[in-house]
């Protein structure tokens, strides 16, 4: 805390890197939390495991001031990198980055990295989530053969820019083609979820999607009426592997590498990374087990060289973020 | 803009969903009911229900069958409602704030044997839908009552059956008595305390076997707070069927219907605005029962620990 | 009172926290279970919350809002009620005080400060004020009420701070984190320690236990709302308005709860975003249940509480393990402390004779008569 | 009789603890005792509740049992129950050591309670009652309807009126204790104690229950009476044991003592028994006048039907009657705590039915409930604290806000010693004392703020003779200093010694308002039952509703 000292120069020694995480649901809710966990342990091997990169984590920090806590104390504790992995830990980042200059912290879901208020020490980065939600949508306009698709939101206004994507997806496809949104008013309820996902599917869909923690009971549900669920954040093709015919991954490790080399290289923030499939950061996988026509893959590669191209633009409003933590 | 919600599949539809998302709450809350009408009143039954959608989960990946599963859910909702009446009935605690313990417990131990045992979400195999021939085939009512898996039965006959426990035999002769005078039914003999363990294994073997309906029934996964504090709301729809099965029947009906409702108004595109929709359920339970309430006595013992007058 | 009395009060003071030691010896299990070091784990956990300046200031500033939400339990635990919507009492007050405090940030910070404390209280007060005013007149029951009412605040919550009150700037600069904008500075509590998040919202916390104190033993307020809550029948026979004072008992309670979200948002946040309280409900009714329902028990109870969650997260931090572990900590402690409390009754009880002056200190159930504020009751059955 | 016994007999395979062995009430010998206790000795925080008691009772027989409010009588009896566990001492049955543990115990050895508060569950019928705790025949099912018919056939033998299938909450006061003794019938008991059985009853149910106890005591059952009244306790016993703060005065037979000897062993010293008032005053003005009110009661029925009544100051006015017939609604509609749903109520003229309770008492009424425990006190308040329940709010106790803790100390003091309220302290709980001297609490508190108009219900039931002495004694005193009083009792000896009117009351009319010096307990009766005299019945018929009686 503030009466410890400020932490060691970043990555100076010739010891591991050490990385701290502090993230607001659990390293398993195959969603937000889960696709950082995930790329951190992905670049941790890369790198040569433990005696290269240390990972400490917290978990479950939906209290800001617990997270906030967190923070402070990895930065005092002398790690290299600070990720504060939610939205709302926005203040206490910027509050605590401006005690321990010395330390990087990369926060998201953001591009605000403080530069205009003179902090230099943090990265932002976030999701463009809207690129897979339209190849998504495109996918499921594909796979669709009653034209009518469902999609599961949390609370209304998030996860807006995946939601909205996908819409534009499948709106670009098949004009005619009907999405119906429906949110749970909740970011944690399954069973709400599970029941949507009926509801949806006796309304006629017979592709789904959505987003958040929650989706694990949907997912169940899809399973067991076969109907196609088009994931997105984490790999959820465990859940359902039978119906889960793509899944939008957020891939961070590109993203927690370049930051480890720019700290080493004395360069503590400043930068603002976003997902996309152009670097490498979302990255559509499609199930392996499952047969899908390849005039849909084809359908979905070609959306994604379009993206990549800039030959559609999947973002419909002037919006460049999205929160779906 | 809402003739949609009024074509006959629909509301067939709407029925539908209603009957099967009251499944926990009805469960849950029969279970409670138990223990209220005994003077125990027990605030941790989504930590039990966690504990027991959890156990079937496990018992059912590792390869088990599924009625395993739900045995195994039983046996540690007794164990949990055990604790609870360790606690409230022996220990003579306060039942709110106990209630509260036992809830933390259980959400803890069961995310950390989660973390241990099992490590991501997975999912499993549950029970099936399983529509009951003939039943099955009425139009209309037989999709809405008779197309469900059979842990959506199971709540269902679980009405009766709690009714018939509570009126019509000895025990709820007891529990009954213990809940309202437990002095009186101590100097007849009753053991009050052996009542309220009686009740407080049969809540929690129900409160488990509500949460075995998620994770093996309804949802077939198991995450971390999966009930999302569907346990909370089991207890007030207790309070709103005035400790009575078939106001609890009623009570978790009308919120399920609610809830259905606006997923079906979602869904449909109906344009009410979801954050409205949202907050409907809880508001017209407690619209419902404000206009509806009627003056039930309640376990006059409720949440009152019982010790001989020394 | 004699040496060998306050010794006996003295021991009763420490049953709990010799029960919350029990429990963690018992939560060694859960720790073996993990293949943890118990010893490296606890041994972060007394540090992290207690072992420096840090430790110590994040408890403090835990402590706040459990004692402003444990003084609200108190309210409602003496008045007869249970209060289990904390939560949502909590997130109403949290965006009442910053509507207010954004809305009229033109105001002197010396006039919008004191406004912006009061709208979290008004609009707590309001929220807990509908379930008692529902008790009190329809006889709707609170805890289905209050229950409701939390999940209601959050949908509430989720709403504004995506639409109405989602910050100005985050829309113009297209990010849409949901949040509120930020409180003029001038009126955020000062930091007592700089560097920490610990702000004088503990001092008014603090005060207003002294206050909750007062009320309840030094004003007839107080005396009426204790006296419906211990027997409505004679209350109602002594011409005390019961159904009002059952009302103003659940939103007093409110009231402290939704001050305890201002007082998050003026001193720890300053806005309001998601997950501003997070439990702070629950929590506090166990650390008013530690300080024995008073409200000057509730102080050292509230930091002892806060100590513990505090020490928790150092916990998982230090010998990270999953966050779980805390909570199910936390029930056993829980567990625990409300089981030791027979002990401290029955040594109450064997102490009656001795000093005749058994302190006025009522567990819920064992002494409250049966409560018939419902209008007219009638029976059925 | 005897068939009615051995029909009981046959109608236990109910299952139950069926008293087995020879002690069954039918082979009884006479005079031998039942059940014997040697050197009881129990403690209670600060108070030695008995204090090496010895006592017995024979088959047969009827032995009371005396004492003050406090002096150990219930607790010696719950001892025998099994409820409390003696630290010294011995219980024998037929001659043998037994060790009873828990009420089953007892039951087991043949021993039946009649709680002082009844123990029922009133949300449940009377035949839940009586099966309660019993092995039915087809467990784990009920067997309600074989449970119902031996309760017809025991009320039959012993003169017990009770519908089975009413939910006990619908019942009077006197059908509840013939539940409970049926409970201890259907149970075998071959012996049965009555925790002040009578304080409750009104007299046509006291006699009820007098001849039914005669029955028992002829079929050899053995029965204990614990009351307040002498009168009753000479007339039906065999024995007498007074008890005085936990210790054995001594045990005598009934034919040597009188009313006088029998007060001086249990308060011991003379009590003045007969209470003579002072020559009636000058009736002064009308302080309370009830004109043709009407009220519901709690299920919405009717209760008061138009009464009118008018109480002058420096009187006391009875009311009579028996329990149920609007008594309860009477109190509550003058002291604000029932609407009325038509009529008028006026103190000093003014009429203050929109008054609310608070406002009343400062208007100078003051009320003495009923059920005292329930509704007259906050048990776990101080006592300091209960002194001022209705004027906390006042300039004496406080400045609006705060309390004026010093103030109300010593005005406890004050009282406690005016009123002689045995505590330890003004900060002890309400809860510790005795129900003498809770009363004697609410009575300070009450006729301390003189007030104009006092009614008081029931204030002596269950009151020890020392204790209703005194209430007596300051009822009188505050009436001479011009005190308006309404006294509601269904004891006819207390309205007869104390009021100087009495009016009757019998389904919510009054059907009759008689001076003191020309009525009797007969006439009283006659008409608490309902039974007009003739004038006033044509006068009923024609007019619908009931004269006002000024
Ligand atoms: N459960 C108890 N705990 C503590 N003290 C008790 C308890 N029961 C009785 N006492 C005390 O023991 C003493 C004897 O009480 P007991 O009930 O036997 O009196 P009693 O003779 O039945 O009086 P009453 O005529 O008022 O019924 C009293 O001082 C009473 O306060
Ligand atoms: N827990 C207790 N602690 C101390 N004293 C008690 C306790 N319970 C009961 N008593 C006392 O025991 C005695 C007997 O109690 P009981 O309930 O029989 O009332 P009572 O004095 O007989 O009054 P009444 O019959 O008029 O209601 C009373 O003096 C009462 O104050
Ligand atoms: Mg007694
Ligand atoms: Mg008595």
């Amino acid at each position: 805390g503030g009466s410890e000292e400020d932490g060691e120069a970043a990555g100076a020694e010739g010891g591991a890197f050490r990385v701290a995480i502090v993230m607001p649901s659990s390293t398993t809710d195959i969603a937000w939390s889960q696709s950082m966990f995930d790329s951190l342990v992905a670049v941790q091997t890369e790198m040569g495991g433990e005696d290269a990169m240390k990972i400490a984590f917290s978990e479950g920090m939906f209290r800001v001031t617990d997270a906030s806590a967190a923070i402070r104390d990895y930065a005092a504790e002398g790690f290299d990198l600070v990720i504060a992995h939610g939205a709302q830990y926005g203040n206490s980042v910027f509050e605590v980055a401006n005690d321990f200059t010395d330390t990087s912290f990369a926060w998201g879901t953001s591009s605000d990295t403080g530069a205009d208020r003179g902090i230099e020490n943090v990265f932002a980065y976030g999701a463009v989530a809207n690129e897979g939600g339209y190849v998504n949508g495109v996918v499921a306009a594909m796979l669709s053969e009653n034209d009518v698709i469902g999609v599961i939101g949390p609370v209304a206004g998030d996860a807006k820019l995946y939601i909205d994507g996908f819409v534009r997806g499948v709106t670009d496809v098949k004009p005619d083609a009907q999405v119906n949104v429906s949110y749970t008013g909740s970011f944690s309820d399954t069973t709400l979820a599970a029941e949507a996902a009926h509801v949806h599917i006796q309304a006629g869909a017979d592709v789904l999607t959505g987003s958040a923690q929650q989706v694990v009971g949907a997912i169940g549900v899809a399973n067991e009426n076969g109907v196609a669920w088009l994931g997105t954040q984490s790999d959820q093709i465990s859940l359902g592997p039978d119906v889960v015919v793509t899944n939008q991954i957020y891939n961070w490790a590109n993203v927690v590498t370049d930051m480890i080399a720019k700290i080493e290289a004395g360069e503590l923030g400043g930068t603002a990374y976003k997902l996309t499939f152009d670097n490498d950061g979302l990255r559509l996988e499609f199930n392996e087990n499952i047969e899908i026509d390849d005039e849909v893959k084809e359908a979905a590669r070609a959306a994604i060289e379009d993206i990549k191209s800039g030959v559609v633009d999947p973002v419909l409003l002037e919006e460049d973020d999205d929160n779906d933590d | 803009m809402f003739d949609e919600l009024f074509t006959i599949t629909t509301l067939i539809g709407i029925l539908h969903s209603c009957v099967r998302l009251a499944t926990p709450y009805l469960l849950a809350s029969l279970g409670e009911t138990f223990g209220q009408r005994s003077g125990v009143l027990n605030l941790g039954v989504d930590g039990i229900m966690l504990m027991g959608a959890f156990f079937a989960f496990y018992v059912v990946f590792e390869g088990h069958n599924l009625w395993v599963g739900v045995l195994a859910a039983i046996a540690v909702g007794i164990l949990m409602g055990l604790l609870k009446a360790f606690v409230s009935v022996t220990m003579q605690s306060l039942q709110g704030i106990s209630g509260i313990g036992l809830y933390l417990f259980g959400l803890g131990l069961s995310s950390l044997l989660f973390k241990t045992l099992i490590g991501s979400v997975e999912g499993v195999s549950g029970f099936r839908q399983l529509p009951i021939p003939l039943l099955a085939d009425i139009p209309g009512i037989g999709h809405i009552l008779f197309n469900h898996n059979i842990l959506v039965y199971l709540a269902y006959l679980m009405v009766p059956v709690s009714w018939f426990v509570i009126n019509r035999t000895t025990l709820g002769l007891k529990i009954r008595a213990v809940g309202h005078n437990p002095e009186a039914a101590d100097t007849l003999g009753v053991s009050v305390n052996g009542v309220r363990y009686t009740t407080m294994m049969i809540g929690g073997a129900l409160a488990a076997v509500a949460g075995a309906s998620l994770s093996i029934g309804l949802q077939n996964v198991f995450q971390e707070n999966m009930t999302n504090g569907l346990g909370f709301i089991a207890v007030a729809l207790v309070y709103f069927g005035s400790w009575r099965t078939a106001g609890v029947l009623g009570g978790s009906l009308l919120f399920s219907l609610v809830n259905a409702l606006q997923l079906w108004v979602q869904a449909l595109a109906i344009p009410v605005p979801s954050e409205i929709a949202v907050m409907m359920p809880y508001i017209m339970t407690i619209v419902v029962l404000a206009f509806t309430a009627r003056q039930i006595q309640k376990p006059a013992a409720l949440a009152r620990s019982y010790e001989r007058g020394e | 009172m004699n040496t060998r009395l306050y010794l006996a009060k003295l021991i009763d003071v420490l049953l709990p926290v010799l029960a919350m030691l029990i429990a963690l010896v018992v939560g060694v299990l859960l720790l073996l279970l993990l293949g943890t070091d118990p010893f490296e784990a606890y041994s972060a956990l007394i540090r992290g919350a207690l072992g420096n300046v840090s430790g110590i200031t994040q408890t403090l500033t835990k402590a706040t809002p459990l004692l402003l939400v444990g003084l609200g339990i108190c309210i409602a635990f003496r008045g007869g009620v249970i209060n289990i919507g904390g939560e949502g009492q909590i997130v109403v007050g949290a965006l009442a005080a910053t509507a207010f405090g954004v809305g009229f940030s033109s105001l002197p910070a010396l006039i919008l400060l004191p406004m912006t404390l009061v709208s979290g209280a008004v609009a707590g007060l309001i929220w807990g004020g509908i379930p008692g005013l529902l008790k009190a007149r329809l006889g709707v029951n609170e805890i289905l009420t209050t229950v409701m009412m939390n999940q209601i605040a959050l949908r509430l919550m989720n709403f504004l701070l995506r639409g109405p009150m989602l910050d100005p700037e985050h829309v113009a600069a297209g990010t849409s984190i949901p949040q509120s904008a930020a409180l003029p500075e001038s009126i955020w509590l000062p930091r007592l320690v700089p560097r920490t998040l610990f702000h004088s919202g503990a001092i008014l916390a603090v005060l207003l236990a002294l206050a909750v104190y007062f009320l309840l033993w030094r004003t007839t307020i107080g005396y009426r709302i204790r006296a419906v809550g211990l027997n409505p029948n004679a209350s109602k026979y002594a011409g005390i308005p019961v159904s009002k004072y059952v009302t103003l008992s659940l939103a007093l309670s409110g009231m402290l709860c939704g001050l305890a979200g201002a007082v998050e948002v003026l001193g720890v946040h300053h806005r309001m975003l998601e997950g501003l309280s997070g439990g702070y409900g629950f929590s506090g009714i166990v650390a008013a249940l530690f300080g024995k329902l008073h409200p000057l028990g509730a102080i050292p109870a509230s930091a002892l509480f806060g100590a513990l969650l505090v020490g928790a997260d150092k916990m998982q931090r230090a010998v990270q393990v999953p966050s779980a572990l805390a909570i199910a900590l936390q029930g056993l402690v829980v567990l625990f402390v409300v089981s030791s409390d027979l002990y401290v009754r029955r040594r109450s009880r064997r102490r009656v004779g001795d000093d005749g002056s058994d302190e006025p200190l009522v567990a819920e159930g064992e002494t409250r008569e049966e409560s018939v504020v419902e209008p007219e009751e009638s029976k059925e059955e | 009789m005897l068939t009615g016994q051995r029909r009981i007999e046959d109608q236990f395979v109910y299952g139950i603890s069926r008293p087995t062995g020879g002690h069954r009430a039918v082979n009884f010998r006479l005079n031998a005792p039942y059940v014997q206790m040697y050197g009881i000795v129990k403690r209670f925080p600060g108070v030695m509740a008995c204090d090496h008691v010895d006592f017995d009772v024979r088959r047969g027989e009827l032995h009371a049992l005396l004492g003050e409010n406090g002096a150990g009588k219930s607790t010696l009896m719950r001892i025998l129950y099994g409820l409390y566990q003696p630290e010294e001492g011995r219980i024998l049955r037929d001659g043998a050591e037994v060790t009873i543990h828990s009420p089953t115990d007892a039951i087991r050895q043949g021993i039946g309670m009649i709680h002082q508060h009844f123990m029922l569950v009133d949300t449940l019928t009377v035949t839940e009652n009586v099966a309660l705790g019993l092995k039915s025949s087809r467990e784990p099912l009920l067997d309600l309807d074989r449970v119902e018919a031996g309760i017809r056939e025991l009320s039959e033998a012993y003169g017990l009126q009770i519908d089975p299938r009413a939910p006990v909450w619908t019942l009077s006061v006197g059908e509840r204790q013939r539940v409970e003794i049926m409970k201890a019938l259907y149970r075998g008991a071959a012996m049965l104690i009555l925790d002040e059985p009578t304080a409750v009853l009104t007299p046509q149910e006291v006699d009820e229950l007098f001849v039914t106890l005669g029955y028992m005591k002829e079929n050899g059952y053995s029965l204990v009476l614990i009351s307040h009244k002498l009168q009753e306790v000479l007339a039906i016993s065999d024995r007498i044991t007074v008890l005085r703060a936990g210790r054995l005065v001594g045990t005598v037979p009934t034919e040597d003592m009188t009313r006088q000897a029998l007060a001086r062993m249990m308060v011991g010293r003379d009590v003045m028994l007969e209470r003579t008032r002072e020559e009636d005053l000058d009736a002064g003005e009308v302080r309370l006048r009830l004109e043709d009110v009407k009220a519901l009661d709690v299920t919405g029925q009717p209760a008061l039907r138009g009464v009118s009544l008018s109480v002058q100051a420096g009187e006391i006015l009875g009311i009579a009657g028996i329990s149920g017939n609007g008594q309860r609604e009477l109190a509550e509609v003058i002291a604000g705590l029932r609407p009325i749903s038509g009529g008028n109520v006026e103190i000093d003229g003014i009429p203050i039915t929109d008054w609310s309770t608070a406002r009343r008492t400062e208007g100078g009424l003051a009320y003495i409930p009923e059920e005292r425990m329930h509704d007259g006190v906050v048990r776990d308040f101080a006592v300091s604290e209960n002194l001022v329940l209705q004027e906390h709010t006042s300039d004496k106790f406080s400045n609006g806000i705060f309390l004026a803790f010093d103030y109300i100390a010593r005005y406890s003091r004050q009282m406690i010693q005016d009123f002689y309220i045995k505590t330890p302290d003004i900060r002890t709980m309400t809860r510790n004392l005795s129900g003498g001297n809770i009363q004697r609490l609410i009575l300070a508190r009450e006729l301390s703020r003189r007030p104009k108009v006092l009614v008081a219900a029931q204030p002596t039931r269950g009151i020890d003779i020392g204790a209703i002495e005194y209430i007596y004694q300051q009822l009188l005193e505050q009436r001479d200093k011009g005190m308006a009083t309404l006294l509601i009792s269904e004891d006819l000896d207390e309205l007869l010694a104390l009021c100087d009117r009495i009016a009757v009351i019998y389904e919510g009319l009054i059907m009759d308002v008689l001076d003191r010096d020309s009525t009797s307990a007969q006439e009283l009766g006659l008409l608490m039952a309902g039974v007009h005299s003739e004038k006033q019945g044509a006068q009923l018929e024609e007019q619908g509703a009931q004269p006002d009686i000024q």
